[in-house]
């Protein structure tokens, strides 16, 4: 498969990116934050995104979705991140699907057909620390008659308090740190015992941390094969981490773009400020660096979508790469500008915002780099 | 001469356990300890107003100023000692003020008798509290592009412009202002304009920050009518007493950066990461990135600590702050982008106890600017490739 | 049309093993085993003539070339069968050379009937060897300044001056050079001239690198005569040829960098270094800056075959070349510095048998030619600069 | 002390530098490898170093020395470094005289005037691996009636087949990565057993292996006390760091003058290219590397001198900010000379390739950086 889109995915993108431009554009954002609203997005736009599709991207056209891969979110989620338009689309139509395609089918009947129309929102409840650490999972799962029984807490769960549903990985046997003895489970956010606290984070977006007091649940909330959930682990991981380097590369796109334009008109000791050299240089480098990011992110994607035995790896380069470029990208944006980047009326910073969080979040630079190291067994 | 010293060091001492409240001995705990004094100003304390009431009485305010200004008159040495008795103690600075940092040592070297007279005794007794305005939305770095412009009426000015990231400006009541007085010329049309916030067209406006509120200000100037003797220097020659506050200005900045400011960085990631069975920091690619960043910060602390003993003793290329204010402001930039790293999802909240507010990540982003105000970095390895290595003009 | 390619496929299978000799069939050990060709080649061995000679018989030096040319005549689709085929086998490949991956090309685009039958059918058999005359000492990426002139004596031209650069000129049969015909203009003055490296007042010295011996020449033209008609292309239009092969060049260069080259930088670390009690690289700073280089390496080779498909489905920016060449060389170059580190003072030895006469840190100090040769890196981000990101000129 | 030269300091700088340019400018080193002098230094310069008393700068004035310090060797060094200056003068005249300052009366007279006169030549021969790892001993001293007896083998010992003594760093008892058990020998070359194996490396300078196979020596060469020369290991080591980053402070600074006179002179497009400002950029922030590497430099003198607490850890940032520095420096002076810059005919690469050996000589910058973070408890 060519490394770039094919006409199919070109004609989606030419749907998507008037569609984000013109529906959720960077002042949607901020009308959200000046009214401090509550949720951190809109239910009508998320509504919007299910009749428009984007929702079921990745879920089977049998259960009512456009049946197309992770590049096709990756595509979403990039007009996503130029617009900085706030959405549980990440972590409810790429990772709690990914997650629902290892569940039996009442289980997806039970939450798909509310994602594909936009009404449900999905969260992942995966990390227990502050650094991403997913090879170590705590939360208890203890069997009680037919179900189980959760304790522990989650943090870092985007849109967790708004989230119908939670995905969450629970130590069902054996040690903090095995492979082994991972259970995913599908958990509504109503069931007793679960209480979510939010903080709203440098974005403006809201992050919970959930504290699972005794859960109870019955085995139809299991995702796959109870104590064998590390490989839907891992995939739901990489799946986001893929779709969070295509909503970097956005977010540093819609940056850069600013910028650019920014730099054309600006002028300084009577000249425009994009005609100075070292300017000039430093836009160039950053245009290979994002490049190179795209390149890598779109790899990834493809390597999810084939199956490919490199998936994993092709994730952590891609989250790593797209990570420090996006870094890049924000950097020099709000540099460049200069005073008035660092102005809250202005809405170069609300990129740099956005950045750190996606840069984080599965995941940081450092934690793939690392990752990586261990994959290639060093 | 030694001993002379040795004298005047147990005065200071002695006075200073008699008359320095011990509350003002205490190291300050927010902005609010800060004393700026001015018309407007609230003292947070009794001791406060008292610290600073017994402190301009000797001129101890502005220790090196001369006596007939509200100044202590002290010779460099006196002044030295004064600050070391005041650390010693653990005295708090009586008054911070842009009067005494910046607008001070202008008026000295430029003032007129009657304006040091007028001004620089109420600057000493905390009266009157002063704000800068060079920047404007066109002209940041750039000076010559200045639009605020004073029209000469016969016996005043005519001032109408808008003015950026003015310090304090809502909270000033004097302020010293770059004004064009000759739309002929670019650098050379420029005047230094002293005048009273409270002047009829004088409006200001805080800026929001991408890291939250800021002490900056847009400030309005709408047909504000200045008497022309309140200009400092000559006409049309405000750029030089502008260059002369910059110079001073870069050198503060530039004490700034490398070690000194907030939590150690490795024990703040040990406390959010732990360790790793070999002992080490548990983030081993973290670890290695604040360790490179460690290796510079420890570097420039020895920097900083050679350009301050080459400044005291006058070795210094008069480009050197630019070097000290751009490497260390990069350097502050790259820490707490390692502080956040360190921090991780916690250290993205915004709006949380725990995180205090988001204490980490507006201080992030609050770093960004040092690259940016008091000269761009840009500005500063320009200045450097030009003076310092006298590359040629593009 | 699948089922011919089959048919064609099995052909050219079929002639392969019966025809390529069974030692061109192994990996080349050495720079030795390239078959340059050219009057003055000495083959390595009789197997390297013989495959040369067969190949060259049926077109396949050159297979897309146009058979009157002495090509191959195939179709894009059978040219890269028969590629599929030779890499099947093991084949390697018959004939290197700069006539046919430079020169040629360029024929085919400006040369006249007489020049392509002339010149093509002699590169492709491998009896003519040419080197290319661009760069000059006071023109380096900057072919406006181009000196070396060639004087129009009325039936040729009368040709002085001085070329660097000149790789492989004292091996060579020919050489395309740029040379000025016009001192009036820049750019415009400049024509495509070919001629024998044996003519009377060539003369050719090569040049030391700071890594050692190298392919590179200075090459000197004192009164040379070239008959006015070895112009390719229109007179004082060379630079329009130049450009087309500079294009192919960069695409060429922008191929390497990357993962491809050498041992893998973590296994010949681990070599090195063994590793610490958690089974990482025993060496935690160097592991962390081997771990984001890796990333950037993995993502360049995304970037590389991104590269490469767009290129055949003819959706590149022509600008993109430059970033290839420049991030490539960039990592290639930090790749180096990142093995130096990893080899410790063993890979600081120049001459020793244990390190191969000093192959790693020749190596190492060669990459630092990639970021210069072919364009340096300073063009390449002015290229990105203007024509991609259009950037106004300063 | 104030963090710059004194007057007494400025007075031998200006002593040093006309006589190193003067004497042994770049093309002195040109000259020796040309004509592949075996030794890889000029014995006759090394007796003017003698004659002008920069052999003896740290040997104390009652031992014939100058009695100067770490700040008076860098001064010395520095300007070796800017000229290139080959010497054993760092592993003889800053670390041998460190060591013996922890020897007894007798070792001292032994080795001192020799050194002092310029006649002698000491090497240090302290490595094992090709990667500096000075924790780890191995090379063992077992007792032999009033004696020991040497066996193991030592690498990267800068002008080891020229030296009259080798400083020897040896294991008399417990495991190889034990703090104590490690004994310092002045091992005179010409002892039976020791053999030696040299390579010209990168720069044209010489480094030997050294095997010591079964070497008697009787308890006079030892230097301190038995099982004890941790301390006295240390103290050599962060001397000859220091040095070091003298050196490569000297070596940066000759390879950007020198560039910064071709980019103000040459021309490219019409127009001088130190004009450009990306490259003005670029020169500037290599001038900031180096001011603060200097700075470090010297502050890490200064607290060897003054004995302070930190001059372990001064060392180790001194030489990791100055390899750090001057590998920029170099790089940069390759790239801007453009192909010049690669043709062995000019000097620049004899800039580029003198760093690396200096950088990697007693522990590179990512040594150091590891070094500093376990100092620091990380």
């Amino acid at each position: 498969m060519p490394l770039f889109l094919d006409e199919t995915q070109e004609t989606l993108a030419d749907t998507v990116r008037p569609f984000m431009a013109g529906e959720a554009p960077v002042a949607h954002l901020r009308a959200l934050r000046d009214a401090d609203d509550p949720a951190g997005f809109s239910r009508d736009l998320w509504r919007q995104f299910g009749e428009m599709g984007f929702t079921g991207v990745l879920v089977d056209e049998a259960d009512g979705g456009l049946g197309m891969g992770h590049v096709e979110a990756g595509i979403v989620l990039e007009e996503i991140g130029r617009n900085l338009t706030p959405s549980p689309f990440l972590g409810t139509a790429v990772g709690a699907v990914e997650a629902l395609r290892a569940a039996d089918a009442a289980l997806k009947q039970a939450w798909l057909p509310g994602i594909v129309s936009g009404e449900t929102v999905a969260a992942l409840a995966l990390d227990e620390s502050a650094r991403h650490r997913p090879q170590s999972v705590a939360l208890k799962a203890e069997r009680q008659g037919n179900g189980f029984r959760l304790t522990g807490t989650k943090q870092f769960v985007a849109f967790g308090h708004e989230a119908d549903m939670l995905i969450v990985s629970a130590r069902s046997s054996g040690d903090v740190a095995d492979e082994d003895g991972v259970t995913l489970f599908a958990v509504p956010r109503s069931q007793p015992g679960v209480s979510v606290v939010s903080a709203r984070l440098a974005d403006s977006s809201f992050a919970a941390r959930v504290e699972f007091d005794g859960v109870e649940l019955d085995g139809s909330a299991v995702i796959g094969e109870v104590d064998d959930g590390r490989a839907t682990l891992n995939r739901i991981l990489s799946g986001v981490r893929a779709g969070a380097s295509s909503e970097m590369v956005g977010v540093a796109e819609g940056a850069s773009a600013m910028t650019l334009d920014y730099i054309k008109q600006r002028k300084q000791f009577g000249r425009i400020i994009g005609s100075y050299q070292a300017l000039q240089h430093r836009a160039a480098h950053l245009y290979s660096e994002m490049e190179v990011a795209r390149a890598a992110t779109l790899k990834a994607q493809q390597s999810l979508d084939a199956g490919s035995a490199d998936e994993d790896r092709d994730a952590s380069v891609a989250k790593a790469m797209a990570g420090m470029a996006s870094s890049l990208a924000v950097r020099e944006a709000v540099q460049m500008h200069g005073g008035i980047g660092m102005t809250d009326e202005y809405d170069v910073g609300f990129f740099m915002k956005r950045q750190r969080v996606l840069a984080e979040m599965f995941g940081d630079a450092d934690f793939h780099a690392d990752r990586l190291a261990r994959m290639e067994g060093y | 001469m030694a001993d002379e010293l040795e004298t005047f060091r147990r005065e200071v001492r002695d006075w200073l356990e008699a008359n320095c409240p011990s509350e003002m001995r205490t190291p300050m705990r927010s902005e609010k300890d800060v004393c700026w004094g001015g018309r407007n100003f609230t003292f947070a304390s009794d001791a406060q107003k008292q610290w600073l009431e017994v402190m301009a009485q000797r001129g101890w305010t502005v220790p090196d100023w001369p006596k007939e200004y509200g100044g202590g008159g002290l010779s460099p040495a006196e002044a030295k000692v004064l600050k070391q008795e005041m650390a010693a103690l653990g005295c708090r600075v009586p008054l911070q003020s842009f009067g005494i940092s910046m607008l001070g040592p202008a008026l000295l070297e430029y003032g007129t008798e009657e304006q040091k007279l007028e001004h620089l005794p109420k600057i000493a007794r905390g009266e009157i509290r002063w704000c800068q305005g060079y920047s404007e939305p066109n002209a940041g770095s750039d000076l010559a592009s200045l639009a605020t412009s004073a029209e000469d009426k016969g016996d005043h000015f005519l001032v109408n412009g808008q003015k950026v990231w003015t310090s304090y400006a809502d909270q000033a009541d004097w302020i010293f202002c770059l004004v064009r007085t000759d739309t002929s010329q670019k650098q050379g049309g420029i005047s230094f304009l002293l005048f009273d916030m409270e002047s009829e067209g004088v409006s200001t406006k805080p800026i929001l920050l991408i890291s939250g509120s800021s002490p900056f200000c847009e400030t309005f100037f709408d047909d504000v009518k200045v008497p022309k003797d309140q200009v400092l220097g000559e006409i049309n020659q405000g750029w030089t007493v502008a260059k002369y506050l910059l110079g001073h200005e870069r050198e503060m900045i530039s004490g700034m950066g490398g070690r000194a400011q907030g939590p150690s960085l490795s024990e703040y990631a040990l406390g959010k990461l732990g360790r790793d069975e070999q002992g080490r920091l548990d983030d081993p690619v973290l670890r290695a990135r604040i360790a490179m960043f460690e290796v510079r910060s420890h570097a420039f602390a020895a920097m900083s600590e050679r350009f301050m003993d080459r400044l005291k003793a006058g070795r210094i290329h008069p480009a050197q702050p630019s070097m000290m204010k751009y490497y260390g402001t990069e350097l502050n930039k790259d820490r707490h982008e390692l502080l956040m790293a360190a921090g991780g999802s916690d250290a993205l909240e915004w709006e949380s106890e725990s995180s205090g507010e988001g204490k980490a990540a507006r201080a992030w982003l609050r770093t960004k600017a040092n690259s940016i105000e008091g000269g761009t970095s840009e500005i500063q390895l320009n200045i450097i490739a030009k003076r310092i290595l006298e590359l040629p003009e593009g």
